[in-house]
C-alpha cells in the first residue's frame, strides 16, 4: 500500500473514531461520576444528544463582542484539538500495526504536541475575551493561569522522555511520539529511574484535569463563581464546537498519557501475534487494549478526581502546579537522570 | 481525606439513592415503551400524608367553619338553593390549585366532609380547570336540575 | 447581671423625666426545670431615646431582636425596639427589654443608633422607607427592600398614607 | 501599573451560586473583592401586610411559607409571640414534641446547608451525599407531620399531631441512623483536604464585629460569640436539658476565628447535639394533653379578647427567629412584624468580603445560610414596566382575572 494512503486512512479514521469515542466518553464520564455520587445520571448517550440538540438550536451573538474572534475560536479550538488527536494517535497506530516507513519515523513531535495543547485553550481564551462580558474576561484570565501554570510540569516531562528516549534508541529521533511508544519508557531501568517515570506519571494525574479543565482545576468555567465564565456568552453551534472541541482534546490527552506511560500492547505482553482460528486477530485486540486503557485512565484522571475533590482558587492553583507538581516532575526527570544505567551509557 | 475517598467507593459500589420517577405518573408513550423493562412502583407514602384534597359534598351541612380556617383561602362559599327545603344552603368550592394541605379544614370540619389522599400528583396546564376545582360537578348538576 | 427593675432605676437615675412608663412582665418555660423569664417594657421620650439606649449599651452590650414594630394612632406613630440585653452568655441569662416612643405624625423624625449598635442600620432603613420616619444621622441612607423607582410618599406598611385599603 | 484600575462586578439577581434572588455588587481588582454592596427585595411578598388581614390561626400557615426550610421556626416563634401575649400555657408533652421537630428541621437544615455549600466550591459528591443522608430525616418528619417540607406541625397553644407508635419508633430510628452515621459524616465535613483549602481563613468575622453587627446563629458561634436562643432564653423544653448549651469552635478545642471553616465547625457539632437532643427528648416525653385548646375557632375568638404585645423568639437553624406581634381586641393581629435570621446577618456579609477573592463569594454568601426569602417580606410587588402596583391593587386584579376565568367556566 501507497504509504500516503494509509496515512489517508489513518488520519480519516481517527477522525471519525475520535468524534464517537470523544463523545462517548463524555457520556461514560458522566455516567461514572454519577455512579460515584450514587446517583443514576444521564443515558450514555447523552453527549451525542446534547451536540444534535446545540447544533439545532439558535446561536447568539453578543452585540458588543468582537464578532470574528467570537465566532473564529470555537472553529479553531476544534480544528487544532482534532489535529492534536490525530497527532497522538497517528503514529501510536503505525507502531500497533507494524507498519514501518522511514516517512513515518518523525512522525508526531512532543514540542509540537505542547502547542496543540495550548492552541484550544488560547482559543477559548480569546473567545472569552472577546465576548465582552466581565464573567467571561475572569474566566479567560484564569484559563491562562492555569494554561501558564501547567507549561513547566509538562515541559519537563517531555524534556526527560526525550533524553530517555536518545539513551534507549539512539538511532531515531527522540521527540518523536513513535520512538516513544516503541520504547516503553520503563525499559531499561534501576529502582530510582522507575520511581522517577511514576513521579512523572502521578504530575500527569493532575496535568489531564488541569488541561482539559475538569474538577479541581475547572476554574475558567466555575459555574458557581463565574457561571461558566468564558463559556457564559456562547450558545448554539459555536458553544456544540467548544464541546466537540473539548470532548476530542479530553481524549487525547488520555491518549498521549496512554502513548507516553503504558504504550506496551497485546502482542508485546502476550510475546508474539494473537493468532484465533487462523485468522491474525493482533490489530483489533491492540486496539480494544488500548481503548480499554484510555477508559482506565480517563476514568481515574478525570471522573475520579473530579468527584472525590472540591474546585480550588485560582492562587491555590498556580501554587499547586509551580510548587508540588513542578517538583513532583523535577525530582521525578532527576531520578530518571541519576539513574545508573543511564549514566552508564 | 481517606475517609472522603472511603464514602465514594461505598457509593460507587452500594446501591444508588435515586430512583427512576414511578411509571405509573409517566406519559403513556412512555409507558408503552418501558413496558417490557424495569417499571419502578410509585414510593409508598406515609399513613396521614396530606396530599390531594377530596370533599363530599352529601356530607357537607355548610356551616362554614372551613372557609373561617383557610389560610390560603383556597375555599369559596357557593351557596345554592335546596329545593326539597326550599332555602339557600351553602354548599363549598374548593380551589386546588390555591391549597396549601395545611389540614385546618380537615380538623375542624364537624362531620368529615373534607380529607387530603395520598395522591401527589396534581401538576396542571390550568390554574383553575375543572379537575383543579373540587365540588364543582355536583354544583353544575345542581345548576342544570335547577336549569330545568 | 442586673435585675430589671435595677435596670430601670439606674435609667431613671439617668434620664429622669423621659422613662415615661415601665412595666416587668413574666413568662415561664420549662416542664421539670421551670425557668422565668422577665420581660421590661419601657415607654421613653423621643429626646431620651439616643441617650437612653447608650447607657443601656453600656451596662451589657444590646442585640437588637427584630425589626422595629410600629403601632399606627391618629397623632402619633409608636416604635417599638425589641433589644435583648445579656445575650450571648448561655445560661438562660438574656433578658428582653423592650423600648418604645412615641413620634408625632406632624414630626416624623427620629435619631439613628446606629453609632451605638451598628447592626441595626438595615432594620432602620427598613423603617425609613417602609414607615416613612426620617431617621437621621443613618449612615447610608438609600432604600433596601423597596425598588428605587418607587413613587414618592407611598408608604407600604402605613395603612393610611399607601391607601392600600383593607378589603 | 500605578494607578490601580478597578471594575465592577454584578452577582446576581441571578446566578448560579445563589439559590436565591439577592443582587451583590463588587468592586473588583484582579481576583480580589475592595467593596461589596448588597441590594435586597427582590422575592417581596408583603407577609406583614398580609397577616394583619388574616385571623390568627390563617396567620400560622402564612407564616410556615416565609421559608421552606424554617417552616417550623417562624411559626414557632409566631406561637410563642401569640401565647406570650395571651397567656396560654403549653401543655408539657406539646413542648416537648415541638422540641423534637425544631430539632429534626435544624438536622435537615444544616445537611441542606452542607450541601449547598459544598456545591458551590464545586465538591458535588458531597452535596449528594449529604442530600442522600438528609432523606433520612425527611422522610421521618413525612411519617411525623405528612409532608416533607411543610410541617404544619404547631399551632396556637400546642401541637397538631402527637408522636407515639409508629411515628416514635420511625423518630427512634431515625436518631440511631444519624448516631451510626455523624462520626463518618464529621470525618469528611472536617478534615477533607480540598474543603479546608477552600474554607480555612476565608470570609472572617471576628468576634466583636459578630458582637456589634447583632449577627445571629452559626454564624455568631463561630466568631465565638455563645449565643444560642436556646440556652439564653427559655423556651420549650430546652431548659429541662442540663448539659445544653451554646455550641461554639472551642468544644473541639480550636480556637475561633470567625471563617467558614469554624462555621462548618459549629454546624457539624449541632447535628449531633440535635441528635442528642432529639433522643433526650423521645426518652423523657411526659404524657398528656398535646394541645390547650384543638378547636380552631374558639382559639381565635379567645384571642378576640386579648389586648397585649407579645414577642416570640426561637432558635431556628439558621440563628434566631423573632417575632413581635400586637395584638389588640381584634380577630387579626394588628401588626406582625417578623425577623429571620439573615435579616440579622445581612449587615455581617460586608466584613467577610473584604480581602476576600471571587472565588470565595458564593461560599462567603451561603456561609451564614442565607434564606434571602425570609428576609424580604415586606408589602409590594412590581409589576409591568415601571408601574408599582400595590398589593390591594394586584389583588383585585388578579380576582378579576379569576372571575373572568371562572365566568367562562
Amino acid at each position: 500500500m501507497n504509504e500516503l494512503t494509509v496515512f489517508l486512512i489513518m488520519v480519516i479514521s481517527t477522525l471519525i473514531g475520535g468524534i464517537y469515542l470523544g463523545l462517548l466518553g463524555r457520556g461514560i464520564d458522566r455516567k461514572i461520576a454519577a455512579k460515584f455520587q450514587s446517583r443514576i445520571g444521564p443515558p450514555i448517550r447523552q453527549g451525542f444528544w446534547d451536540l444534535k440538540k446545540l447544533m439545532l438550536k439558535q446561536t447568539i451573538v453578543p452585540e458588543n463582542s468582537i464578532t470574528w474572534v467570537f465566532k473564529g475560536a470555537p472553529l479553531v479550538a476544534l480544528v487544532t484539538s482534532a489535529m492534536l488527536l490525530v497527532y497522538i494517535m497517528v503514529p501510536y497506530l503505525l507502531y500497533l500495526t507494524g507498519y514501518e516507513s522511514p516517512m513515518f519515523a518523525h512522525m508526531g513531535d512532543f514540542i509540537l504536541v505542547i502547542y496543540l495543547l495550548m492552541i484550544p485553550a488560547i482559543a477559548l481564551v480569546a473567545g472569552g475575551f472577546s465576548a465582552g462580558s466581565p464573567l467571561s474576561t475572569i474566566g479567560s484570565q484564569r484559563e491562562m493561569v492555569v494554561l501558564m501554570a501547567t507549561e513547566l510540569p509538562l515541559a519537563v516531562t517531555v524534556i526527560a522522555f526525550a533524553v530517555k528516549m536518545s539513551v534507549l534508541a539512539p538511532s531515531m529521533p527522540s521527540f518523536s511520539i513513535f520512538t516513544a511508544a516503541s520504547n516503553p519508557v520503563w525499559n531499561g531501568m534501576g529502582p530510582a529511574g522507575i520511581l522517577g517515570v511514576i513521579l512523572l506519571a502521578s504530575a500527569f494525574l493532575f496535568i489531564i484535569p488541569a488541561e482539559t479543565g475538569k474538577i479541581p482545576f475547572d476554574q475558567a468555567e466555575a459555574e458557581t463563581e463565574i457561571a461558566e465564565g468564558l463559556l457564559a456568552e456562547y450558545s448554539g453551534k459555536y458553544l456544540a464546537f467548544f464541546q466537540l472541541a473539548e470532548a476530542l482534546k479530553s481524549l487525547g490527552v488520555v491518549a498521549l498519557v496512554v502513548v507516553l506511560f503504558f504504550p506496551q500492547g497485546v502482542s508485546t505482553i502476550m510475546g508474539g501475534q494473537m493468532i484465533a482460528g487462523g485468522i491474525n486477530i493482533t490489530v483489533p485486540c491492540e486496539i480494544m487494549f488500548f481503548l480499554l486503557k484510555v477508559s482506565v485512565v480517563y476514568s481515574v484522571s478525570i471522573s475520579f478526581i473530579r468527584v472525590s475533590m472540591a474546585r480550588l482558587k485560582i492562587s491555590q492553583v498556580s501554587k499547586f502546579f509551580i510548587y508540588s507538581v513542578s517538583a513532583v516532575s523535577i525530582t521525578g526527570f532527576i531520578l530518571i537522570m541519576i539513574d545508573p544505567r543511564i549514566m552508564a551509557m | 481525606m481517606l475517609s472522603t475517598v472511603s464514602r465514594i467507593m461505598q457509593q460507587f459500589f452500594g446501591r444508588r439513592s435515586t430512583n427512576v420517577f414511578p411509571v405509573k405518573y409517566a406519559p403513556e408513550s412512555v409507558i408503552d415503551a418501558l413496558a417490557g423493562g424495569d417499571i419502578h412502583p410509585p414510593i409508598s407514602m406515609p399513613e396521614g400524608y396530606r396530599g390531594k384534597l377530596s370533599y363530599d359534598f352529601d356530607k357537607c351541612i355548610g356551616c362554614g367553619m372551613c372557609l373561617k380556617v383557610c389560610p390560603a383561602k383556597a375555599l369559596e362559599d357557593y351557596p345554592i338553593m335546596d329545593t326539597e327545603k326550599n332555602r339557600p344552603s351553602k354548599r363549598i368550592v374548593f380551589y386546588r390549585g390555591k391549597c396549601t394541605y395545611c389540614e385546618e379544614c380537615v380538623k375542624v370540619c364537624p362531620v368529615g366532609a373534607i380529607k387530603l389522599n395520598p395522591d401527589f400528583m396534581m401538576a396542571n396546564y390550568e390554574k383553575y380547570g375543572d379537575d383543579q376545582i373540587e365540588g364543582i360537578e355536583k354544583r353544575r348538576e345542581f345548576e342544570v336540575k335547577e336549569g330545568q | 447581671m442586673l435585675h430589671p427593675e435595677e435596670i430601670v432605676n439606674k435609667l431613671k437615675e439617668y434620664i429622669g423625666d423621659g422613662l415615661l412608663e415601665w412595666e416587668v412582665r413574666t413568662r415561664f418555660d420549662g416542664v421539670t426545670n421551670i425557668r422565668e423569664q422577665k420581660h421590661l417594657y419601657i415607654k421613653l421620650n423621643r429626646g431620651a431615646f439616643h441617650r437612653s439606649v447608650a447607657f443601656l449599651y453600656k451596662i451589657s452590650p444590646l442585640h437588637i431582636s427584630c425589626p422595629m414594630a410600629s403601632i399606627e394612632s391618629e397623632e402619633a406613630i409608636e416604635l417599638i425596639y425589641p433589644f435583648m440585653i445579656y445575650s450571648g452568655h448561655g445560661d438562660q441569662t438574656e433578658q428582653p427589654l423592650i423600648v418604645s416612643y412615641d413620634i408625632p405624625k406632624s414630626d416624623l423624625r427620629t435619631v439613628s443608633v446606629t453609632d451605638i449598635i451598628p447592626g441595626i442600620i438595615i432594620m432602620e432603613r427598613e423603617t425609613q422607607e417602609m414607615l416613612g420616619i426620617e431617621v437621621e444621622n443613618l449612615p447610608d441612607e438609600r432604600r433596601i427592600f423597596t425598588p428605587d423607582n418607587m413613587e414618592e410618599g407611598f408608604l407600604p406598611l402605613r395603612d393610611k398614607v399607601s391607601g392600600i385599603s383593607e378589603e | 501599573m500605578s494607578n490601580k484600575e478597578t471594575y465592577k462586578l454584578q452577582i446576581g439577581p441571578t446566578h448560579p451560586a445563589f439559590k436565591e434572588p439577592v443582587r451583590f455588587e463588587f468592586e473588583v481588582d484582579g481576583e480580589h473583592v475592595l467593596h461589596a454592596d448588597i441590594d435586597m427585595g427582590y422575592t417581596h411578598r408583603g407577609i406583614e401586610h398580609v397577616s394583619k388581614e388574616r385571623n390568627f390561626i390563617q396567620i400560622i400557615y402564612l407564616l410556615e411559607r416565609i421559608c421552606g426550610i424554617c417552616s417550623t421556626s417562624h411559626p414557632m416563634a409566631y406561637c410563642l409571640a401569640v401565647e406570650n401575649a395571651a397567656e396560654i400555657e403549653v401543655p408539657a408533652r406539646a413542648k416537648y414534641i415541638r422540641t423534637i421537630v425544631g430539632e429534626l428541621e435544624r438536622l435537615h437544615s444544616h445537611l441542606l446547608w452542607a450541601g449547598v455549600a459544598a456545591h458551590e466550591v464545586g465538591f458535588d459528591t458531597l452535596f449528594y451525599t449529604t442530600w442522600d443522608i438528609r432523606e433520612k430525616v425527611m422522610d421521618c418528619l413525612e411519617v411525623i407531620s405528612g409532608n416533607r417540607v411543610n410541617y404544619a406541625m404547631l399551632t396556637i397553644g400546642g401541637v397538631r399531631r402527637d408522636i407515639i407508635g409508629e411515628v416514635a419508633e420511625a423518630v427512634n430510628k431515625t436518631v440511631e441512623y444519624y448516631s451510626d452515621l455523624y462520626s463518618q459524616l464529621e470525618d469528611i465535613m472536617l478534615n477533607d483536604m480540598s474543603l479546608r483549602l477552600r474554607t480555612e481563613n476565608v470570609g472572617i468575622l471576628t468576634y466583636d464585629e459578630a458582637l456589634k453587627l447583632c449577627a445571629v446563629g452559626p454564624t455568631a458561634r463561630a466568631s465565638g460569640l455563645a449565643k444560642d436562643v436556646r440556652a439564653d432564653y427559655a423556651v420549650n423544653a430546652y431548659p429541662d436539658i442540663p448539659w445544653l448549651k451554646a455550641i461554639t469552635p472551642n468544644d473541639v478545642g480550636k480556637k475561633p476565628v470567625g471563617d467558614i471553616y469554624d462555621r462548618i465547625v459549629v454546624r457539624v457539632l449541632e447535628i449531633k447535639q440535635s441528635v442528642d437532643i432529639i433522643r433526650f427528648c423521645m426518652e423523657n416525653m411526659p404524657g398528656g394533653e398535646i394541645v390547650a385548646e384543638p378547636k380552631a375557632v374558639k382559639v381565635i375568638n379567645q384571642l378576640k379578647k386579648v389586648k397585649a404585645h407579645g414577642i416570640g423568639r426561637y432558635e431556628g437553624p439558621r440563628g434566631e427567629v423573632s417575632h413581635y406581634d400586637i395584638l389588640d381586641n381584634n380577630e387579626c393581629p394588628v401588626g406582625v412584624k417578623v425577623k429571620a435570621p439573615t435579616y440579622s446577618n445581612i449587615i455581617s456579609w460586608v466584613p467577610m468580603f473584604r480581602g476576600a477573592e471571587i472565588a470565595d463569594i458564593p461560599i462567603i454568601m451561603s456561609s451564614i445560610d442565607p434564606c434571602i426569602a425570609c428576609s424580604d417580606r415586606a408589602s409590594f410587588v412590581e409589576g409591568e414596566g415601571k408601574k408599582t402596583v400595590s398589593f390591594g391593587e394586584l389583588r383585585k386584579l388578579s380576582m378579576e382575572k379569576m372571575n373572568k376565568i371562572r365566568r367562562g367556566l
